[in-house]
């Protein structure tokens, strides 16, 4: 699968990255990342995932090809 | 071909949601007199000289646009039926934004002024909130900052639910 | 003489508060772009083309000049002051005004966006229900009628109390 | 003393007029606008009234040559 990222969490993966593991689920794919990255913890706790322009929740089934885009916080004030 | 008479909606449809372009406030705000609105309401969200007691040298907005134009488009159509809105318009700019230049425009229009109020304040909340742009600020020392304000989710205790929703 | 430069207060305490003039939108807009301020809301109040279903010609509003002139000054102020503002204007016609043009621009900017619009419904609530200016719609068919919507004071029980000062 | 009527009130009064009797404040001047044109009472009792710009209530003293400003509501909505 491949994973993009934005904003400030460029300051802790590259901006798009091929994964090639079998992760099926978001919940996994946010613990994969935190391990490689454990500092990007507290912002990816944070984040919603969205796949084909769409947020996916903790059920959604992640496909092989699949883009997953990380979505940070908005910018809110 | 003769130039095609376009009615309001029409205009509106045609707007870039997301641009790098300096936003055209006159020209957007030209769009919404209309006959059967008494009230505008227009906010713009412009960048300011200081931030967190820091001078800016300017701002720079990411978005992932496809999903952000989906999502202001939404926006905007529900507040127009929710509040009969005769006009309601939204465009943010992506890109570099110097300071004093607007970031992102929100018009509303409506028969009498509580609507036009409220949707615009409605419209831009949801933006702000909920749409996927982000700011990084860039300070003349030359530092940055990603902005990430919205933490609402450290008060409602879940992600993507935010304050006005409690 | 050389030409002064006006800070954006002197700019400001220059505009006619009551003006038979068309209102420059464009030109009032530009005046409220401020490097203190990250958020402008403008409220404009258009004729409509219909009122209580009938056709309108034209509006005509008259005013007690001087008393609304003083009063609309000091709305402007308070809530400038209430808001900490960094800008806040407003002004009114009188006169003839088609469908379509503005009667009244309101005009608020502030740091953040809150106190911007929560100032700028509070001014033109205020200039509506409060300062002394009328509105006589003529319509189509020749009729006129002198508007007189406030009626707070069969609600409030007290000529000149306000609903929303309940 | 001067009279001066605005907007609605000018359906039922000349715009300006001069009275000259004996009335001390604003509740005896209303009262005797109301002798003058019955049908006027109403609009008359959500009027407010003002000399030299500023607002007066009940117990405001009038002057012989003061001009009274009798102001109806505005156009709220």
């Amino acid at each position: 699968m491949r994973v993009q990222v934005f904003a400030i969490l460029k300051d802790y993966f590259d901006k798009e990255f091929e994964l090639h593991e079998n992760i099926h689920d978001m919940p996994a794919l946010r613990e994969r990342l935190i391990q490689f990255n454990p500092a990007a913890a507290g912002i990816l706790n944070s984040c919603r995932f969205a796949v084909k322009d769409e947020f996916i929740d903790n059920d959604f089934q992640l496909a092989e090809n699949d883009t997953i885009y990380i979505i940070p916080p908005g910018s809110g004030g | 071909m003769t130039p095609s008479i376009l009615s309001h909606q029409e205009v509106a449809d045609e707007l870039a949601l997301i641009t790098s372009n300096p936003l055209d406030i006159v020209g957007l705000l030209a769009r919404a007199h209309h006959p059967q609105a008494g009230a505008i309401v227009l906010f713009s969200g412009d960048v300011r000289n200081h931030s967190n007691e820091k001078s800016v040298a300017y701002l720079e907005y990411e978005a992932h646009e496809s999903m952000a134009s989906g999502m202001i488009a939404a926006i905007v159509e529900e507040a127009k039926s929710k509040w009969k809105l005769t006009i309601a318009l939204a465009t943010h700019r992506v890109g570099k934004v110097a300071v004093c230049e607007s970031a992102v425009v929100v018009i509303t229009a409506s028969a009498h002024r509580h609507e036009a109020f409220v949707a615009n304040r409605y419209i831009i909340d949801k933006i702000k909130h909920e749409v996927p742009i982000w700011k990084c600020e860039y300070f003349a020392d030359g530092t940055k900052e990603w902005g990430g304000n919205c933490n609402c989710h450290t008060i409602t205790g879940e992600v993507g639910k935010h304050v006005y929703e409690l």
